[in-house]
């Protein structure tokens, strides 16, 4: 195994790319949310970025990519980047292992930062950095060991191209959970909540199309004609999911841009899995659907008055639930020799059914048990005067 | 002296300027404000679908003039604020005790 | 007729206008503000520690009413508005000579 | 009680206010507005060279007073606001004829 | 012909980099206009890449580059990407098929952005989507046929090696023609319209010269000498420009910041045809002509009173002709193996010109039909109580 | 000496990272300046990307790169790149010579951008045109020399991955000068000068944090383990240095997001120098030393009450000086077969000691005398007037 420098020049431009996206997950929802939380929208993002590249190197990339221990959980064999060097390693067998780490890294802090969309606009800050901390060790560690470190979803056959449920499904149901804990904003649902800046909104849906490039198209962990087709398929099912909402909330009302945007990341999302394994038509058709599925969901979401903010679950969680179950039916072996339920491989779907499933029930448990427990410890959401004043001041000192 | 306070729609206030200079009130001060009066509300969208917003954006002209010229004031603003439609805005007169020139220490306007 | 000018904590508003409709009191121009009153500053952070800000941001509420309607008006936001705490704001009453909607040129509110 | 409506330039607002404070004035409400008087427009680039734009940004001091003190706080603010210069501004003095603080329903300024 | 994985990384990276100039175009523009048209600006750059990313891959590509039916168009080979694959196709000898078609996509999406200009403050969004889709087909795919296709212009021997005919000259000059068709906007040389968010235009101004690294070294198809020498002069061309029209404007007033990054736009699409093909010191110059140039062109679309909104037409459409005129010129054999006039070769100039004049023709009168037929019949303008409250709140129901 | 086309992808992709990186740093003062100096302050990053441009190719590479001339100063063999081809040249035996060459550019416009934190909110524009011409040809390409080009500092040992000394010293020392000499902003200490628009200044910092993956992993010229190694150091620094400042910031007030981001840079600035030399483990030791001690720094400036604006003398120039020190303290062979003080080589310390400190007193020492030059010619403030209207409305007619 020795160094592909092509190789290795993309990802490291592609762990610069999703890099990005973790602040351009604060912009998008800052923008959403009222003028007196949007340093803290935007904060609550970045600084899931410092800490969890922190917790990464020292314990979290080896619980996800150590050695495995009973299907759940890696070893400690890489604890402190122990072990993880310049030369390839066990999951990198032409770019180095460091780089590999690194790649992965910037996965595990994106994943946290779409979380925050269930806390929005009410948490207390010194909370959340220990729930992050937990979170991202207890709950996204194991996951992404049991799909991509070798655990059972792995053995099991379950494919996951980039990250549908080890990043989107975790995080949309760990969101929804955390609202359900910490309660609706106060007024939700009595007045209108206005985004107070529609264009960052814009702004970070740009960043983060741009930035999944680097996450779909980098997960080839090559320069080959595998990532040129994961590219393909990331950019038609964002454009398909973009167009499908716009279209759809169209029928209500009128095409509003972030209606726009909203299915842009519906089709990214339900890409994600599937984004190595199908053809640039049926990603077409797996972004539209995303998208159309995606606007539905929140709607019913509006309707039964749950306040989980930013759509995480929605998005995130639903679409990529939609993006499992559709990588086992569009996946066709000409692609990448994996075949879904369209070739007649049933036991794919399944496969791909179980692991997304099993995400859900534990990434919305533990998220659950953990959100209580740091709330009757911590105390997860600030007082209702500190609420009325807004985050930005009475959290950080700041305003704008 | 009065205080005429104009409150009227955005997207009239070129007009209302232009018609001010025309009959030559130069001095103004405008402020941008909401509003609610007879006038329902605008839908916006928010992902979820339809919102009413019920304050909407007004232009706020506040002239500070001699009592003699307030019914011409009155009377351009009407004219070119108008365009018969809810929502036109409405026109508010308070009295001015005194007005002063910071620059001069003059009292007149 | 009478201006009532109501400067009032921001985190209020939503209530102020709840027990306005309630009352029937439908008109209303509103403007973003900061005051300073008995209420000290708060302080914010600037990289280098803490900084003292004492133009603290407000909402302006007013409203026009007829002179009958006055004392209710008030007590309607005095109601809403009130926390206790210092910075909950002042209420202004200035006398008005005249109203006219500009879509109509009707003199009543 | 007066109502005191001061229109200054902006660049002048923080010596204004260090006055006011220094001759014991504390409440005021200020907000952003933009005038136009004798002074001429900016001339502001725009890609295709200038253009003159008449509506200056101004700040509006906004201060409720005793009658008794009303002389005190003119002449304050003439001072620290004055540059000699045109668009220096305004100050208008208008009838108060009740102040209400909110959160004590006292009527004293 | 086997994949280079150094080739594949740069240009799966440039795809990303050209990927953000759509949304960046927007910003450039939104920041221009009024702010109750801001997030209506955006919106029409933003869907214009979901829009042409679903007519590229399913026939924008194939009939630009399908084999060549009589110098004019493509054929169908490649609808619905049939024939495009993870290996080097006709166009790519480096770089997978799949790579290639990408990498073209961003570029149609860019073109149909910039058109925007014309009919800013005033279009009818629905109609804007039928323009969109029939202008990308019937104007843009053709013109990158004649130029890279192995159309009559190619074949003619023009030279354009990143679009400054096929991108530049085509958007500006439909921009001309649109501004005409759709009128001026309400009130415009009677008040003035300020712009309302000048940071979000440098931000956009930023966003674009950096993606045009992407653009024009991208254009070198590999990862080599060439693309770096592309690289160097896009980046001098554009600090030329940049710098030439701040002091021109200098002259007249004093040197502000739009004047500064509109120079750098002007620069950087000046040199656009030229990059792969002149020394750093020949772009130096093509970029600061340009820049002074595009600003005296400006400056008479004014006094003409044409209300072409945000100068596309004086800048992209201008800028592009001046560029491939500037390539008949400075081409020289020591880059590239072309010889431009400046040694001795006229048939280059000629070539050039030629092909610069015909997409100028063919731009500005399909363009010209199209926006007559598309009034006629669905209405390009919205009502003008709509263009009073503002396309934000008239056309999408949003406001910021 | 080949071409490898995996290294000049990743070179080719670094260049534009930090390309992206000047206009970032606009953005960064930006928001943390009033609202009257908002396009002031961005313009002057930007215009210094143009201007050093256009220098660079000109003189200022040649300066910088040519042959030695007594340790201080490099010939004039380059000038107007001259001998600076497709091909690999002496500093690049892997990438072509142009490419190194821009790539070394993109530093030389950083660098520049940084120093405008000493005068911000009113600084002459004209006199800063002439000042920054001259201080990067004085100041800015004999540094580079010095370490990088085969001068004196590099003879004698010290180590320098990515421009510590070169970019972070002699910008933040600079800008120290400049603030004595131009003077404090009229009011500064007097009253309350709050920041315009921290969400700008957040967005600055995203982009410059993801431009330094180029920055420092590019300094390997490679794609290969070392660029690897570089991109988890830069990575880990920074997260360590955000969160430290952020925490120890906690402790007299409230955790801000401005502590963050000034945090983050802080690391990355300490990092610098040291990214290709040391292990993950101690850079996050060196990236959160780097922000306590630049926050005590800022603390000790403001109570000084020194008017160096924006603080790139406490973050960049004593942050520069730390992550020089540390990389003499923490090489380890193993890394890139340097050794450092843990590693008992005391030598290395020493040279790496003698060239910060040669550098801390070049760079204030000729500045100082370059700006007071300027200051009795030109003038270098605009009269008080102007900088009460703002510098927007003042110098570039322009305002947001
Ligand atoms: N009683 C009032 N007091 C203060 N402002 C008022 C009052 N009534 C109306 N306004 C202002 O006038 C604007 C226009 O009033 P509206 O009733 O909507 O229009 P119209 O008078 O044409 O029916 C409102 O948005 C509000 O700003
Ligand atoms: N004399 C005054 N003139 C104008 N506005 C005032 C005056 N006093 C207070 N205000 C406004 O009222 C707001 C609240 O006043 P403050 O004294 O802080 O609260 P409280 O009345 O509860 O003590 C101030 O922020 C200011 O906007
Ligand atoms: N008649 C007026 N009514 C209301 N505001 C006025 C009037 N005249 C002037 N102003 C306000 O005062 C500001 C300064 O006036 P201007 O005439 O420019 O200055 P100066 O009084 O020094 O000549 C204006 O920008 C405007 O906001």
């Amino acid at each position: 195994m020795a160094i592909d420098s092509g190789a290795t020049a993309w990802i490291l431009a592609s762990t610069a790319l999703v890099m990005i996206m973790t602040p351009a997950v604060g912009f998008f929802y800052g923008g959403l949310v009222r003028r007196k939380n949007l340093i803290s929208m935007i904060t609550l993002s970045f600084v899931a970025f410092a800490l969890v590249s922190i917790q990464w190197v020292v314990i979290g990339y080896s619980l996800a990519f150590g050695s495995d221990v009973g299907g759940f959980i890696g070893n400690l064999e890489y604890l402190g980047l122990n072990n993880v060097g310049m030369e390839p390693g066990a999951f990198s067998s032409e770019i180095p292992g460091l780089l590999f780490m690194v790649f992965q890294l910037v996965f595990a802090t994106v994943t946290m930062a779409i979380v925050t969309s269930g806390i929005a606009e009410r948490v207390k800050f010194s909370a959340y950095l220990v729930f992050a901390l937990l979170w991202t060790t207890i709950v996204y560690d194991p996951l992404a060991h049991w799909v991509w470190g070798g655990g059972w979803a792995a053995q099991f056959g379950a494919l996951d191209f980039a990250g549908g449920t080890v990043v989107h499904i975790s995080s949309g149901f760990a969101a929804l959970a955390l609202c359900l804990v910490i309660g609706k904003r106060v007024g939700f649902g009595k007045y209108v909540m206005e985004p107070n800046n529609i264009p960052l909104t814009i702004l970070g849906a740009a960043l983060l199309w741009f930035g999944w490039f680097g996450f779909n198209a980098g997960s080839a962990l090559g320069a080959n004609g595998l990532a040129a087709s994961a590219f393909v398929t990331t950019n038609v099912a964002a454009a398909a999911g973009a167009m499908a909402w716009l279209l759809a909330s169209w029928l209500n009302g009128k095409p509003s841009s972030l209606g726009f945007v909203s299915g842009a990341v519906a089709g990214l999302v339900a890409i994600t899995p599937a984004a190595g394994f199908v053809t640039p038509m049926a990603a077409i058709l797996i972004g539209a659907v995303g998208g159309v599925f995606c606007y539905g969901i929140m709607l019913w979401r509006i309707r039964k008055g749950l306040d989980e903010s930013l759509d995480a679950w929605a998005i995130h969680g639903m679409g990529g639930l939609w993006g499992a179950l559709a990588t086992g039916i569009f996946a066709v072996a000409a692609v990448n020799g994996a075949s879904g339920l369209i070739e007649g491989n049933v036991q794919q779907f399944v496969a791909n059914a179980a692991g997304a499933f099993a995400a859900v029930i534990y990434a919305f448990v533990v998220t659950y048990i953990l959100a209580v427990v740091i709330d009757k410890t911590i105390g997860l959401r600030v007082t209702e005067e500190e609420e009325y004043v807004g985050l930005d001041i009475a959290q950080h000192g700041e305003r704008c | 002296m009065k205080l005429v306070k104009a409150i009227i729609k955005p997207e009239r206030f070129e007009f209302v300027k232009k018609a001010l200079e025309d009959k030559g009130f130069k001095g103004m001060t405008i402020s941008e404000v909401r509003g609610r009066g007879e006038q329902k509300g605008i839908a916006l969208e928010y992902r979820g679908g339809l919102m009413t917003v019920d304050l909407l954006p007004k232009i706020q002209i506040e002239i500070v003039v001699k009592a003699t010229e307030l019914d011409d004031l009155i009377s351009t603003i009407m004219e070119s604020a108008k365009t018969g439609k809810i929502g036109d805005g409405k026109i508010f007169v308070m009295p001015v005790e005194k007005a002063i020139r910071i620059r001069t220490g003059e009292t007149e306007i």
